[in-house]
């Protein structure tokens, strides 16, 4: 019984994991239609960026690498968008293509720059132990999620930026005609995506490997979390990072690792049959 | 040697010139790199020490590298590269009992050799591979054996979904069941599997006396970090582990696995004059933040013992290498290591050691003398089911 | 104000425009005529930087813009209308206000008066763009050009899908700025409208301008065989 | 009331179009090298390389298909070519195995052979399964996504997890399917030694043999009104309902044909490269093929079968030549190809082609 | 003999706005019916209702005596609707030839589509001819123009061959003598078929119409000739408004 009542705040922690490596893709994805297959590198970036700071900020080097992770992988998104993925807009699925040449690269850059095998990166002191049966350090990554969902949440719709993003998106000519730098908000967007897969790759490191191949295990996740929700759709990422948080909990809790992302897979394909763009989906009367 | 082969399927006689070819196939890049790439360089080592010192037959060896990408199938594409392109004489290889198996048929095929250096579930004995890592009575037995001396009597099994952990603990349920051990709980996560929170709460939940841990890769990092969040420390519940390594050490943080114990059959502070010199070595070569490992040091052990019967046999010609290579016994740093002709694994002293603040593995208790491979566990009765 | 000469554009190996030159005086209204196919479109994409000149050059107001990316023309204050009722589909019908707005740095009143212009507008500004009817996204296309306050505005067939009431609003609305100084260049297949509305026309025939002159020009015989009405 | 527009259709007045012969030559002229020269000049474990590309280069045919011209962007073809290879393997374990069990089986502690393997002992049945599964399995998906209009990157992103679900489900199944390991170490295909050189050459023109025939049905199939019908699905699936087709039945075909194609190129690499593993079927090759595609130029069927050979080739060389940096340089070719030339190297050729 | 489309009490709801509204719409066989109506009227919404684009929330339409409700777009095509949309749609990558092609290919067995097309039927041909494409016809579709799209539009609904024919702003965008060609096109079609057209052109309506319907806020406002629907006040009210230059085209005509 007790296992069983544990399972819902574990649920809700894995949920907050999807979410956090996830809520970049709302941007690269969601609103600019870039399938970024490097997007588990810049998840990777943030947590070698962590690494790399334990030898300014020792056991501290979690919270201090937050916003530098950003800046880090949001710098390396930018210069992505601005070398290759801006001749690519309005054909995702080439974006796909490309990006993944660039995160085999990537990690191939991680290996030569940091050795192939794991690095070491303390958590803070002040994370270990739990409230209940949530570790600080789960309670860390919620509260981190929470915090980012807010601040895009604010960005998206309360803010010019981040309606011109929209413009951007959804008519791209048109919002060049109507006097919008669309090259400005592409490098905005893509910075800001970027940046976000930063900062969940240092909130990774409290709980997961660090190496080369970190991106890997988290990305395909990541796009079922997006493609769930409803493309763009933060809302809809919430719900479903939370939603396939608590189902991956139970079923594994019920069965097995391997058996639970079965279910979990096929829950989502089930899903798509009765919501076949997500949870919430931008509906338009055009014709595709 | 030194006469060009006439068959492809020789291998053997591939000394053409003044160097003899050697492969060394491991996965550079993928999952499996984190892992294989320092095996890789350990056989570097070993390669470069023996040319120092006059090469084999009076030629140098010269090491042709591939890349297994942690797949497979290549793993056997590259083995048949290497066997028939380049004609090596032997190769060095593998690290998953996956690769291994991928491998196989190609040496058996060729009639070639592969010296596999890990510690793999056994059950197998294929005449074109010598095994110089642990089989399971020289690894997985010891570490039971060792639980059950601490007490240890409840204990859970975790392990990534493959053949090795699949086959040990299967093994290991024989051995609990012979043994008056409770097995109270068996669970298998993907590799490169990285929430363990759910399987942590179900671990905690069973309470058992200990865990053995047969996860392989990143996979531990992940386990030991989630479960040292979940309050579990080496007093409370030990977790042996037989894949963690002084390599891994570092990756998982010493914080999260420090007091746990391991089993295998060296560590780098086993005592003896090879092991110093060894690990001087490798650190000179490669740095000096560089571990060394138990199967760094069995592909290393691997070069030698090859080079060993090579000087035996006065040939590479695989039947006659593999002819003189029984009996062959070498002062390694695990060790004295003696091939066994018949299966063609090695005679290896197990070790258990708990890991320590500084990273290293102190070693706690070893078997006291080589044990002869058993790959097929006969001298155990209650594992008569097992190896039908 | 804005002079183009021997533009020459297309589409890949396509030509469509062979040396067009026109030329709007400010507070001049220049309306475009032709018949479907010959290239108004490709012109004023041309003009507002959507397709690159492949050849000649536009100025305006004195700068040369042939090179310019089209934000920065609109900036400079050019306004345009495309054709086809564009809108952002999903942004609601005051998010696509806005969003223009604040890209042109425009106080809020531009906002109040370009709705003042399309009082319909006012109770969908909630609205999705995307699920407006045709005719009510094409009104809030040209309240979305009001709002940068151009100097110039350029229409695209303004009153495509427009009912008739409200055409006529339209043309109120463009005599007005017309009145105010505001230079147009104004792309428009209905005859008469383009009569009362222009100063000056030029009838576009397979990508060069095959006639020009003042509106009263636009009786004769040989302008209305051009456009074969 | 009979109207002039709703007459039946009447005859099609042929009108001479020109026949551009230079297709049918290039075709030929890849005939001969791939089943000539080739097997002249290649030595055995080269051939055999070739023959592997050349299964990847069925795949691609599909992904072509269902990809370039149908939009359907399947980021999981891998699951079906894992579909056929099995079954193939299955078949080939078991005639090795005799009256036994497969050695896999025997280390997993199986005792008697599971009933979903029995009926692979038939040669035939086996074979037919090779088609089946991969075209039922696609079939069933195609159905249930394509009719409720599940499309795009949605479907790019399912075929994915597919992909990845059907990797951990093999895996989990040891005693069923030998787990990570897969199945391998084949001795006889067929009656022949299956590492022989003659059986390698047999199965060398085989493949060549087998993917000529498909593509000039796929060919075909592009130039045909069905072929026109797909690239309108592919550019307007919503418009095409309302010229009377149901968009998720040309879609379903097209997936399904596709997936009959991984599942025939599995079965064939099987005894060519004497191991069928979860690792082929997951994520990583399945994307590595539409890459491929993509390289090629996935708007025409060459560029498909093109750019499968091209990277097959290119990922054994770089590998070869440098074991320890070979991933920069098949990131950095993707990166360079996708970026200079968007419609793959076919769509580069061309565009040379016209502007000459 | 029962009307040829009927629809019935139809109401559609968009997240609580209510865009049809107990619409009760009748048209017989043979008629060419104009629909009109101020911007945002509903008359797009009714089209895609009787099109199967859009589900009404409530209400039914019956074609041919048989309801339809349940049917797919596809299906309705088959039954005999077609329709062409407000911003035109076509087969870009296709040329104008194949789009039309596909248009009247739909009733093919789908295994006869498997064959290549050879040369070009009397229907498409036909088609050509009407929409004065015939010197596009190798070109791919997606070159048009604006206007050449909605003639691409219209050939491709005479290819398909339907019997009820639902246009929605035909002559939009259209210079003055394709509005003239156009309209004698549709009178022509409309001798034996049965034909719908949203306009806004007051001109073309005053040329061509018969019977109109007049929609506004998503209720049948008034249905009847020409001269009655302009006479109507409330349809100058919320439709026509008071032109300018109303009592010169008077007087002109
Ligand atoms: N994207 C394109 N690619 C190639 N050719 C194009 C493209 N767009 C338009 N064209 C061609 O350019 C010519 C001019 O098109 P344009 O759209 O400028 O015409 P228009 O005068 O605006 O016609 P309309 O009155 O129908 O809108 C047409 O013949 C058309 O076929
Ligand atoms: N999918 C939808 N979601 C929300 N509102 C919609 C949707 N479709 C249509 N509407 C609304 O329904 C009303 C009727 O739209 P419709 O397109 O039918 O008008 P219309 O009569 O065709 O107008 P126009 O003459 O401008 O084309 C409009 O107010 C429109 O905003
Ligand atoms: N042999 C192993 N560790 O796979
Ligand atoms: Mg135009
Ligand atoms: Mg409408």
């Amino acid at each position: 019984m007790e296992g069983i009542l544990n399972q819902l705040p574990i649920g809700l922690s894995i949920g907050a994991v999807l979410l956090l490596i996830a809520l970049g893709l709302t941007f690269t994805f969601g609103q600019m239609g870039v399938i970024n297959m490097a997007h588990g590198e810049f998840i990777m970036a943030g947590a070698y960026t962590a690494y790399l700071l334990q030898d300014f900020a020792d056991r501290n080097a979690v919270l201090v690498a937050l916003p530098v992770a950003f800046l880090v992988a949001g710098l390396m998104g930018l210069i992505l968008e601005r070398t290759a993925i801006r001749h690519f807009y309005g054909r995702p699925l080439d974006t796909l293509l490309l990006t993944w040449g660039v995160s085999l690269v990537l990690q191939q850059v991680a290996r030569d720059l940091f050795g192939a095998p794991n690095v070491q990166v303390l958590s803070p002191t002040w994370l270990q132990g739990s409230l209940g049966p949530m570790p600080y350090n789960r309670l860390f990554i919620l509260l981190l999620a929470v915090g980012s969902v807010v601040a895009i949440w604010v960005y998206m719709n309360r803010s010019a930026q981040g309606r011109r993003m929209q413009a951007v998106m959804q008519n791209r000519q048109l919002a060049a005609t109507s006097g919008i730098n669309t090259g400005r908000v592409d490098q905005r967007t893509f910075f800001i995506g970027s940046g976000l897969a930063g900062i969940a790759g240092v909130a990774l490191t409290l709980i997961g490997p660090v190496g080369p191949t970190l991106g890997t295990y988290y990305i395909v996740d990541a796009f079922l979390v997006v493609v769930a929700g409803g493309l763009g759709q933060l809302r809809g990422a919430v719900i479903a990072a939370l939603a396939l948080g608590l189902l991956n909990s139970y079923a594994e809790f019920w069965t097995n690792a391997s058996l639970a992302k079965v279910i979990v897979f096929a829950v989502i394909i089930a899903f798509l049959q009765f919501r076949p763009q997500g949870l919430f989906v931008l509906r338009s009367r055009a014709l595709t | 040697g030194g006469e060009p082969t006439e068959s492809t399927t020789g291998g053997g006689a591939a000394a053409g010139g003044d160097t003899i070819k050697v492969g060394l196939l491991h996965s550079l890049s993928g999952t499996m790199a984190i892992s294989e790439v320092t095996v890789r360089d350990a056989e570097l080592l070993a390669i470069e020490e023996i040319n120092a010192a006059g090469g084999v037959l009076g030629k140098k060896l010269e090491p042709v590298v591939e890349d297994g990408a942690s797949d497979w199938p290549t793993f056997a594409e590259k083995a048949n590269k290497l066997i028939s392109q380049d004609k090596v004489a032997t190769v060095f290889g593998g690290w998953t009992s996956a690769s291994r198996k991928a491998m196989l048929p190609v040496f058996e095929r060729h009639k070639a050799l592969l010296w596999y250096p890990v510690q793999y579930e056994g059950l197998e004995s294929s005449p074109y591979i010598f095994y110089t890592g642990a089989t399971t009575n020289q690894q997985i037995i010891p570490g039971l054996d060792y639980l059950k001396e601490q007490g240890k009597t409840k204990i859970f099994l975790v392990g990534s979904d493959y053949v090795f952990p699949r086959t040990a603990n299967k093994i290991i349920k024989a051995y609990a069941a012979a043994n008056g051990m409770t097995v109270l709980g068996e669970e298998y996560t993907p590799l490169g599997h990285t929430e363990y929170s759910t399987l942590t709460n179900k671990v905690v939940q069973a309470k058992p006396d200990a865990v053995f841990n047969t996860l392989n890769g990143d996979s531990n990092v992940a386990f030991f970090k989630q479960l040292k969040s979940a309050g579990v420390t080496a007093e409370s519940m030990p977790v042996l582990s037989v894949s963690v390594a002084e390599e891994e050490v570092t990756g998982i943080g010493v914080d999260n696995i420090v007091g746990h114990p391991v089993a295998w059959n060296y560590y780098q502070t086993t005592e003896n004059a090879a092991n110093t010199k060894f690990v001087a070595a490798f650190k000179a070569k490669y740095g000096d933040a560089k571990v060394t490992s138990d199967p760094m040091e069995a592909g290393y052990n691997a070069v030698y013992l090859w080079a060993e019967a090579v000087k035996k046999a006065g040939t590479t010609e695989v039947e006659a290498v593999k002819k003189a290579s029984g009996g062959i016994a070498l002062e390694r740093p695990e060790g004295l290591v003696t091939i066994d002709g018949e299966t063609q694994h090695m005679y290896k002293t197990a070790r258990i050691g708990i890991i320590q603040p500084d990273g290293l593995i102190k070693e706690v208790w070893n078997s006291g003398e080589p044990i002869k491979p058993d790959p097929y566990l006969k001298s155990y009765p209650w594992a008569g089911s097992l190896a039908s | 104000m804005l002079s183009v000469d021997d533009l020459e554009a297309g589409y890949g190996r396509a030509r469509v425009l062979f040396g067009v030159g026109l030329a709007v005086e400010p507070g001049q209204l220049v309306c475009v005529m032709g018949r479907n196919g010959v290239g108004k479109t490709t012109l004023l994409n041309t003009i507002m930087g959507v397709i690159p000149a492949t050849g000649g050059t536009v100025t305006f107001e004195g700068h040369d813009v042939t090179k310019m990316k089209p934000h920065e023309r609109v900036k400079l204050g050019m306004g345009y209308v495309p054709q086809g009722h564009e809108t952002f589909p999903q942004l609601s019908v005051l998010g696509n206000l806005l969003v223009t707005l604040e890209a042109s740095g425009n106080p809020q009143s531009a906002l109040d008066e370009a709705l003042d212009v399309f009082p319909r507008l006012k109770p969908l500004l909630k609205r999705r763009a995307g699920f407006l009817s045709g005719g009510q996204q094409q009104q809030l296309a040209i309240a979305r050009a009001l709002v940068t306050k151009p100097k110039l505005l350029i229409l695209d067939e303004p009153t495509e899908g427009i009912q008739p009431s409200i055409i006529i609003e339209i043309e109120e609305a463009i005599e007005t700025l017309h009145a105010s100084g505001i230079a147009v260049l104004l792309v428009e297949q209905y005859l008469d409208l383009a009569m009362r509305l222009a100063d000056r026309y030029l009838i576009l025939d397979g990508g060069h301008v095959v006639h020009a002159g003042t509106a009263a020009d636009l009786q004769g015989e040989e302008a209305r065989k051009l456009l074969a009405v | 009331m009979t109207a002039t527009l709703e007459k039946p259709p009447v005859t099609e007045a042929p009108v001479k179009e020109p026949r551009d012969w230079r297709g049918p030559a290039l075709f030929a002229l890849v005939a001969v090298i791939g089943l000539v020269v080739m097997p002249l000049v290649l030595e055995p474990f080269r051939l055999g390389l070739l023959a592997k590309y050349l299964t990847y280069a069925i795949v691609a045919l599909g992904i072509g298909l269902a990809w370039g011209q149908g939009g359907m962007l399947t980021l999981g073809q891998g699951v079906f070519f894992g579909l056929g290879g099995y079954a193939m393997g299955m078949h080939l374990k078991l005639n090795d195995a005799g009256d036994g069990l497969p050695d896999f089986m025997v280390w997993s502690g199986v005792e008697t052979l599971p009933a979903l393997w029995e009926p692979f002992r038939n040669p035939v049945f086996a074979i037919a399964m090779v088609v089946v599964v991969p075209g039922a399995v696609a079939w069933l998906l195609g159905t249930l996504v394509f009719r409720q209009r599940v499309r795009g990157a949605y479907f790019a992103i399912l075929t994915q997890a597919l992909a990845a679900a059907m990797v951990i489900l093999l895996v989990g199944q040891q005693g069923l399917t030998g787990g990570t390991n897969g199945l391998t170490n084949f001795f006889e295909f067929f009656g022949q030694d299956v590492a022989a050189d003659s059986t390698q050459r047999g199965l060398y023109f085989t493949v060549a043999i087998v993917l000529g025939i498909l593509f000039i049905a796929a060919w075909q199939l592009q130039r045909s009104r069905f072929g026109r019908l797909l690239l309108a699905v592919r550019d307007g699936e919503d418009r095409v309902r309302f010229l009377g087709y149901n968009p998720a039945t040309v879609k379903t075909i097209t997936f399904t044909l596709s997936a009959v194609m991984a599942g025939i190129a599995g079965a064939l690499f099987v005894p060519v490269v004497g191991i069928i593993s979860p690792a082929l079927l997951g994520v990583v090759p399945s994307l590595e093929l539409v890459v491929a595609v993509a390289v090629g130029g996935r708007f025409a069927l060459a560029g498909a079968v093109l750019g499968a050979v091209l990277m097959g080739y290119a990922k054994t060389y770089f590998s070869e030549e440098l074991p320890d940096a070979w991933l920069y340089l098949q990131g950095a070719l993707f990166i360079l190809v996708i970026g200079l030339a968007p419609k793959g190297i076919i769509g580069f050729l061309r565009r040379k082609d016209v502007a000459a | 003999m029962t009307a040829l489309l009927e629809v019935r009490d139809v109401s559609v709801v968009f997240d609580g706005f209510r865009a049809l509204d107990g619409v009760n719409f009748t048209v017989d066989h043979g008629e060419l019916r104009f629909l009109i109506g101020p911007n945002g009227a509903g008359k797009t919404t009714l089209i895609d209702i009787i099109t199967g684009l859009t589900k009404p929330t409530t209400g039914t339409v019956s074609f041919d005596g048989s309801v339809i409700n349940g049917k797919r777009e596809h299906q309705r095509v088959r039954l005999g609707i077609g329709r062409t949309f407000q911003t035109s749609v076509v087969f870009e990558e296709l040329t104008v030839l194949e789009n039309l092609d596909l248009a009247a290919s739909f009733r093919r067995p789908l295994v006869s589509l498997l064959a290549r097309r050879k040369g070009v039927t009397e229907k498409v041909a036909q088609a050509l001819e009407t929409t004065q494409l015939t010197d596009l016809a190798g070109r791919k579709a997606g070159v048009l123009s604006h206007g050449q799209r909605q003639w691409l539009e219209i050939g491709m609904l005479i290819a398909q061959g339907p019997r009820l024919l639902l246009l929605d702003e035909p002559v939009a965008g259209m210079s003055a003598d394709e509005r003239a060609r156009t309209g004698e096109l549709l009178t022509e079609i409309a001798k034996d078929h049965t034909v719908i057209v949203i306009e806004h052109d007051m001109d073309f309506l005053r040329r061509y119409a018969s019977t109109v319907t007049v929609l506004h806020e998503g209720k049948l406002l008034i249905e009847g000739s020409v001269d009655e629907v302009r006479a109507d006040p409330r349809v100058q009210e919320v439709y026509l408004g008071r032109a300018r230059e109303e009592a010169a085209h008077d007087v002109v005509s």
